[in-house]
């Protein structure tokens, strides 16, 4: 039997809390350190410990890292799953399993290859401690893939080294525990055909294994965020949490004065209302959440639109509705996001597609911010926040920040006048002073209420009409300002596949899956849309959109935007909460091809 | 024309005109509040006011027109006002809010920005009712109290300084729009104080809780008024006067005093809570309506010894401060490799 | 010079806080007591006492009675305003003011007619308290208008009665207030040929003039609503505070024990989910609100959405984003209300156009939401929910309450099974119990979590995917109980005209204005859409859409819903905070039939 | 099989299995509702259990699966369950929260659901942590405290029991969720106050804050405990067994008492607030941990009495009774005509 070389996944059942997760993270950064690239997806429940986790790690030397539903070789540890795990498996796959666990394999289905082997035992060469050895049982696993797969012994302990940096101790039981695993396959099973083989390439120079919170998190540090308020939510906390100690390093002066401040708020409404205050008050201020929060802090988003307050508000969307699925990932904020708030309000979207794009994104939002004095949103979700993703090193951004039009005490002096809410450049977007600047003309009032150009209280209907009608014509001038898509024209398509955030990572393999020219693609990296977007849609007979939520919310916006060519645009979504399957997709574009028209 | 330390008149301190209902106790407040300012010699553009939405709330419109106003959204002026004070430390931060605003949506806010303990004067301009949506009961109406339309109150009130008390405020007072004796030197002394300065100021709505039966009306105020000290402050390196003979002082951090000449409670100890709590239960069960400072305490850690930030406000730093090395990404990124 | 007859408006311009309004009131129902259809429409300002108003009563024997920029006649009664009152006068028209304020003949407008009235000295006859003089100055000129317009006696005198039933003293201050107005007229403008004329008609008959907060108070005392939450804002509160004083005398027992609860909360997130909370134990439960509070209502209707509990949200609409123009009339909540919380939620809203159908829309809200256990919006705005219409009187409801698919005892004792959120008969609304049934079957776990057709917690992908489905059934079933919307076809006409609202009062005055014959209309009554909406936009070239709000928010749910014609929907809208005049749309109309197509 | 007066077993009690860490302190607190329950013999289907979201809100779900259940969203059990109790005044209602569902996002709702007095149980599962999002400090973490991460928390902690005897609620108790003898019987007492039973159950988070230097942690606890009163509950018409000799008693509406026999504070007086006040005040300062029915006043109006409701719930009335005549709704609009 010929072994399939750096294109399989592995599945790994084991409960959470159980110490599985850096064990399953060892292994995948192993892997891809053999330079071939790899991708995982944690599927994880909403409790603490546990209850049944699976963990897939898939490796492909095209990089197609996208959740495969099914798995080659299934590593199975937990006795509560043992049999729901075998839906996890390919047909014809090898079903691993840990013998000490009591099982009969009379209870097992028939005919599939079974490999048990007794893990518990092995455990107990390593340690005496009850607690160490329900960890180290995790990385005696590692050990056997790792000799089933012919991953060198170098690139493996170096890992683990890297893993445990500074702690000796930690690093050597780990260590022994995986060549426990390693010895136990070599003694008893030399000749055993393992379907699966690693051989070391070079194809992950140059790249980095993440998470995309974590990359997030870095980017705010770079772009200069100074101020977060926040209130825990999955899948949006590693990201605020990252963002605080990676600045108690690298925001930390030499007197140990801390140049950020991050505010754990009683609750979402304080959380955006302090980023209000603070963005008002002239920093760089953020706050990370999912869905639930958004749908609380819609008040002050509308005030922060309405008064022209700058501020980002990271969404990492999970499966909504309501509580949902607070574990599983979507794309379902679009609209509330959108439209955030009441009475006639728009703000503007951004959708990073990987972790090198929530690095940038990070900037790019705050200049945006500033640069035209409303709150800006970025959507990213689960999948890209919480799994492991494959990416670019990121670019140093040396680009200077856009503080936006901000006059100083000397800029007025100059002037002689200042109208906070006046359209001096038309292109809609007002003058700002920061509270606090010494200089007669300096000050303002800002409100929700209406008012004048000069910042003054009316409820007179022209004075509300002029602004409202700015407000327009700045949302004109934030078309010019956003991130252009990304398109593919492929030029005998008749149809366009239009798309964002993390679906971009199914999206080569789809078309290979699809196997003809027949699809150009667009990727939109944000809303409101750029002309390019129109373009796109106008040249291709019709245009399908991949949505992962239920109602196809981009496509909504799409059509109320181009009602022109509303009748050609498309949707397919998905929605179950689990990353994208290519070939899900495959097979749901082949349908639609097939007449269905998803409208 | 008579100016103060940094030569301003007192009108420098005005606003716009108010367009509150003419005898509103809230524009009583609004005078005290630039009568402070003007006496301390307060810099406008160092100040920022803030306040959530009622007719509470419209009145930094017509105080220092000179200072960064920001009238916000219902029941948020505390974490508003947290945030902008993280942002530049260097504001001045006077929070003005309602009884609705504070004691109703924005309770929550309330309590734990009395937690975070954040470095600005907090003034609630309370009139137990919800003036500009018509009268109707706050949190802070009295059990017992009756509105114009007849109604009467029958859920305990909420008393907003002995719950400041036991979020840990450091400074809790109580004081009446129509006293100008005792509110100038509370506030003066308030804008001194290095943490939340809590000022609860009962101030007749004329036009909705001024009716017989309203607790909060002037005349039952006048009636039922119980208090504990009358004040006067005294600057940093000022001498001590006369009129001050056998009045206790506290201290503010920049040295400046606040002199209390007890009235109707000889033994009234300002640093212990309990006893606070204690005048102001009986206060609440014997219908009184009693006003002071409650409870001083000036060495409980603010938000931003909390923070350990550095000296300039962040709104100020720029790239060169904030954006860490080239070669800082790049160690980072080798770990992720 | 003729005078014209029972088709003008009067403009009268006060002080708020100043007793006007119930002086305005009266004069205005005194016309509508004479047989000819009036309205009234007040501009007041967003403060409590002191600010200018402005109150325009409108006097049609057509049924006319849209608001009119201008009018024949001004009363000046206001000096803060005395000169901006000439932009509410027609030119021609009649400037009647108050000669006691001292203004100076020479600093009015030049070629304009003039009529100074000592009001102050007329006072001083009827009383001598201050007090009392100041609010008498205001039936004083209801008597001099009176007079002058030939108004009946005994009409008014019965309206003034009818104002001050069982307060003798008071009606009788007031009839001399109102005589002292007509005597100074009798004397000292005998031969005046004033501009107009009332005549009376019998055109009133079976009509009353309300609120469409009134109506809508009383439609909730019918339909059986039981329990309100509910945190005052303007322009919602006397929706609410009018429902607790009708419950006071309808509404409470022999023993004074009450068969309602109205319970003031301490925010919008507590009123709303009181009413979850009601709902859920089976209660007829509303709030009433408006745009800021629907902001913060977010996320508990998204639970409501997905737990399946029903619940009523009135939104009097005012003019949005963030706090606005609190006492501005909007239409700009639409999508806020449509899209109420984040990932994928969907609520049907109804739009009630006038009083009659505030009243009854209350009944259809409940049994709407009660049979499709889902929270309903009803959206009215300010210039209906505030301001005084002509009304057909209501029918009584001899309708029984549909409450929906709830199993007593007996049901599940006949059925012997019971899953909450299984879909037995196929149209996706599952069956209920209520808290409190004496029956093993009946206890459920209620949840904003994925949950199996049992009501039992569940994190898998197909659990999920099938809840959403399911749902999505529910909204096609919504879509055959929601009201149909009212079509007038004009055979050949090729355009169409779709409103919804309050836009319906001017509408047939719009129609006379454009003269041809060359529109068909649509009014919208609810949201998600009839499909004899769909048939409406087919049948026409085009489709123009008039709404209340600045982003044309109700076209963009057309387009997005009806992506086939989208390219042939049309916008106008008009976002000013004042309610629609029928002049202006119909010159707005006439620009977009010449070319513009507000795209 | 032993079963109680409703015939029903101790099992007839439990619910689904709990997905709680193993050792959770909410666990032993469940099985605490289910004894209580049994004993008291409740009929499963009179009782509402109320929840908002947290570890400690999932546990409803593990108890009385006989009676309706609703896990409603982040921080609004109390204004679910008034709504609730409101339309279904039959109901028993049992609502459980968490430190971080009721002291931070649901702070408001909590103190105005004690204000109006709802008539219910009020059990907040107190670990001072954020349990179910990875052990963020609440605002119940005691000043000084330190999380797994070694994190310090130096914001005043919000102490439940002080803040509702401030609000005005009639039942105010803590207790420990390892000390079953204690909750029990309060929480059979707790189910027979017709007003807001809150009792504030500290339950270590053995995954989060367990660690030493947390003050919520099993072992500082157990260290630093200071019980009031070792408590038993009586039935209405049962003997006082010798066991109570020298305890005093506070009578139920039902006319069931609660046995309180004191232990580390011999004078302690349920009737007196500010006693009570004095003792948790104290108790915050020594960081003791003090246990006990704190304050005890069953005269308050609750919100029913307060609303004068008809006798049978509201949801139970049809258009017989909720609709008013044809001719009354004529009479209405002819005023308007
Ligand atoms: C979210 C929201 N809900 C309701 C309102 C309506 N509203 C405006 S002011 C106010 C209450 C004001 O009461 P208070 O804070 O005591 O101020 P006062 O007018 O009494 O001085 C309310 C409920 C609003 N503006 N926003
Ligand atoms: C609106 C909203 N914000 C945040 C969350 C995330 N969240 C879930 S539980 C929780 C805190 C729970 O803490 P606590 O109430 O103390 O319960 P515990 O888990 O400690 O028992 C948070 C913040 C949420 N579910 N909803
Ligand atoms: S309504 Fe009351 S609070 Fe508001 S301005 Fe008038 S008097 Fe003041
Ligand atoms: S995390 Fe803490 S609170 Fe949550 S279940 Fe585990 S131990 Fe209990
Ligand atoms: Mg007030
Ligand atoms: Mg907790």
């Amino acid at each position: 039997m010929s072994k399939t070389v750096n294109d399989f996944s592995i599945t790994i059942a084991t409960v959470n809390g159980s110490g599985s997760q850096s064990a399953n993270n060892i292994l995948m950064r192993t892997l891809f350190r053999s330079g071939v690239p790899v991708g995982g997806k944690n599927l994880f429940p909403s409790n603490i410990a546990g209850l049944p986790t699976w963990f897939t790690i898939r490796v492909s030397e095209k990089g197609f890292v996208g959740r495969r539903p099914q798995s080659e070789v299934v590593v199975a540890m937990n006795k509560e799953t043992l049999l729901q795990d075998f839906e996890y498996l390919k047909p014809g796959g090898l079903f691993i399993y840990n013998s000490n666990l009591r099982v009969e394999e009379a209870d097992l289905p028939p005919n599939v290859n079974l490999l048990p082997i007794p893990f518990n035992d092995l455990s107990k060469d390593v340690s005496d401690s009850i607690q160490l050895k329900k960890l180290l049982v995790n990385m005696i696993y590692v050990g056997v893939l790792a000799e089933l797969l012919n991953v060198g012994e170098e690139v493996m302990s170096g890992t683990i080294e890297h893993q445990f940096k500074g702690k000796e101790s930690v690093y050597s039981i780990n260590k022994n525990a995986v060549e426990a695993g390693r010895s136990y396959v070599r003694q008893n099973l030399k000749d055993y055909s393992f379907p699966l083989r690693i051989e070391s390439k070079q194809l992950t120079q140059n790249k980095i294994l993440i998470e995309g919170n974590t990359a997030a998190a870095l980017g705010l540090v770079y772009a200069g965020c100074t101020f977060v308020s926040w209130y825990p939510i999955t899948p949006s906390s590693s990201l605020v949490e990252s963002f605080e100690s990676q600045c108690h390093s690298l925001r930390t002066n030499e007197k140990g004065e801390k140049l950020f401040s991050v505010i754990q708020s009683e609750d979402e409404l304080s959380a955006i209302s302090m980023v209000a205050g603070a963005g008002w008050a002239g920093a760089r201020a953020m706050t990370a959440t999912s869905g639930p929060g958004v749908s609380l802090m819609g008040e002050t988003i509308g005030l922060m639109y309405f008064a022209e307050i700058p501020g980002v508000i990271w969404d990492v969307q999970r499966m909504g509705p309501s509580t949902g699925l607070p574990t599983r990932t979507s794309q379902g904020d679009i609209i509330s996001a959108v439209h955030c708030s009441h009475g006639d309000t728009k703000h503007p979207v951004l959708f990073p597609s990987n972790p090198k794009e929530c690095f940038e994104f990070a900037s790019l939002a705050f200049d945006l911010a500033e640069r035209v004095q409303t709150p800006v949103f970025v959507l990213t979700d689960l999948d890209l926040g919480m799994n492991t993703w494959i990416s670019d090193r990121f670019d140093f951004p040396d680009k200077p920040f856009d503080r936006g039009k901000v006059l100083k005490k000397e800029d007025l002096e100059k002037r002689g006048e200042f109208a906070r809410y006046a359209d001096v450049d038309g292109d809609g977007i007002p003058y700002r002073t920061l509270p606090g600047t010494d200089h007669d003309l300096a000050a303002y009032f800002t409100r929700g209420t209406g008012h004048t150009p000069q910042a003054k209280y009316s409820e007179r209907a022209d004075n509300y009409q002029d602004l409202l009608n700015r407000l327009d014509r700045k949302w004109e001038t934030i078309k010019t300002l956003i991130p252009h898509p990304l398109a593919h024209y492929n030029n005998d398509a008749k149809t366009g596949l239009i798309y964002f955030g993390s679906t971009d990572l199914v999206i080569p393999e789809l078309l290979e899956l699809l196997g003809d020219d027949s699809y150009s693609t667009l990727r939109l990296k944000a809303y409101p849309f750029h002309r390019e977007v129109q373009a796109f849609i106008e040249k291709h007979d019709r245009v399908l959109v991949i949505e992962q939520n239920q109602h196809g919310q981009m496509t909504e916006l799409l059509r109320s935007d181009f009602p022109r060519w509303a009748d050609k645009i498309f949707v397919l979504t998905n929605c179950d909460g689990l990353p994208l399957s290519p070939e899900f997709l495959a097979h749901q574009l082949k349908n639609i091809s097939g007449g269905h028209n998803g409208h | 024309m008579a100016t103060n330390q940094v030569g301003l008149e007192r009108k420098d301190y005005g606003g716009a005109k108010s367009t509150l209902c003419s005898g509103c106790g809230h524009d009583s407040i609004t005078s005290h509040i630039i009568s402070a300012l003007y006496q301390s010699s307060v810099q406008p553009y160092q100040v920022a006011k803030i306040s959530g939405i009622g007719c509470s709330s419209k009145t930094p419109t017509y105080f220092l027109d000179k200072a960064a106003g920001f009238n916000s959204v219902h029941g948020r002026m505390a974490p508003v006002a947290t945030g902008a004070k993280m942002a530049n430390q260097d504001l001045r931060i006077i929070g003005v809010s309602g009884d609705g605003d504070s004691a109703s949506i924005g309770l929550g806010g309330f309590c734990h920005l009395l937690r975070r303990n954040v470095p600005m004067v907090y003034i609630v301009e309370n009139n137990g009712v919800y003036g500009l949506t018509k009268g109707q009961f706050s949190a802070t109406a009295d059990e017992g109290s009756r509105r114009k339309s007849g109604e009467t109150n029958h859920f305990s009130s909420i008393d907003l300084c002995s719950l400041a008390i036991e979020m840990g405020c450091g400074f809790v007072a109580r004081s009446f729009s129509g006293d100008a004796k005792q509110m100038v030197p509370l506030l003066r002394a308030a804008l001194e104080f290095k943490g939340t300065a809590f000022i609860d100021v009962i101030s007749p709505c004329v036009t909705f809780a001024n009716n017989p039966g309203s607790t909060k009306s002037y005349d039952s105020v006048k009636e039922h008024k119980y208090q504990l000290q009358q004040m006067g402050f005294i600057e940093p390196k000022e001498e001590i006067s006369v009129d001050y003979e056998g009045a206790t002082f506290v201290e503010m951090h920049d040295g400046s005093r606040l002199a209390l000449s007890k009235v109707d409670d000889k033994n009234f100890d300002v640093s212990d809570e309990l006893q606070a709590l204690r005048v102001l239960h009986q206060a609440r069960k014997n219908q009184q309506f009693v006003t002071g400072l409650f409870y001083f305490n000036k060495d409980k850690q603010n938000l931003l010894d909390e923070e350990h930030l550095v000296a300039r406000p962040l709104c100020d730093l720029s790239e060169v401060e904030l954006r860490p090395s080239r070669d800082s990404l790049n160690k980072i990124q080798d770990f992720y490799a």
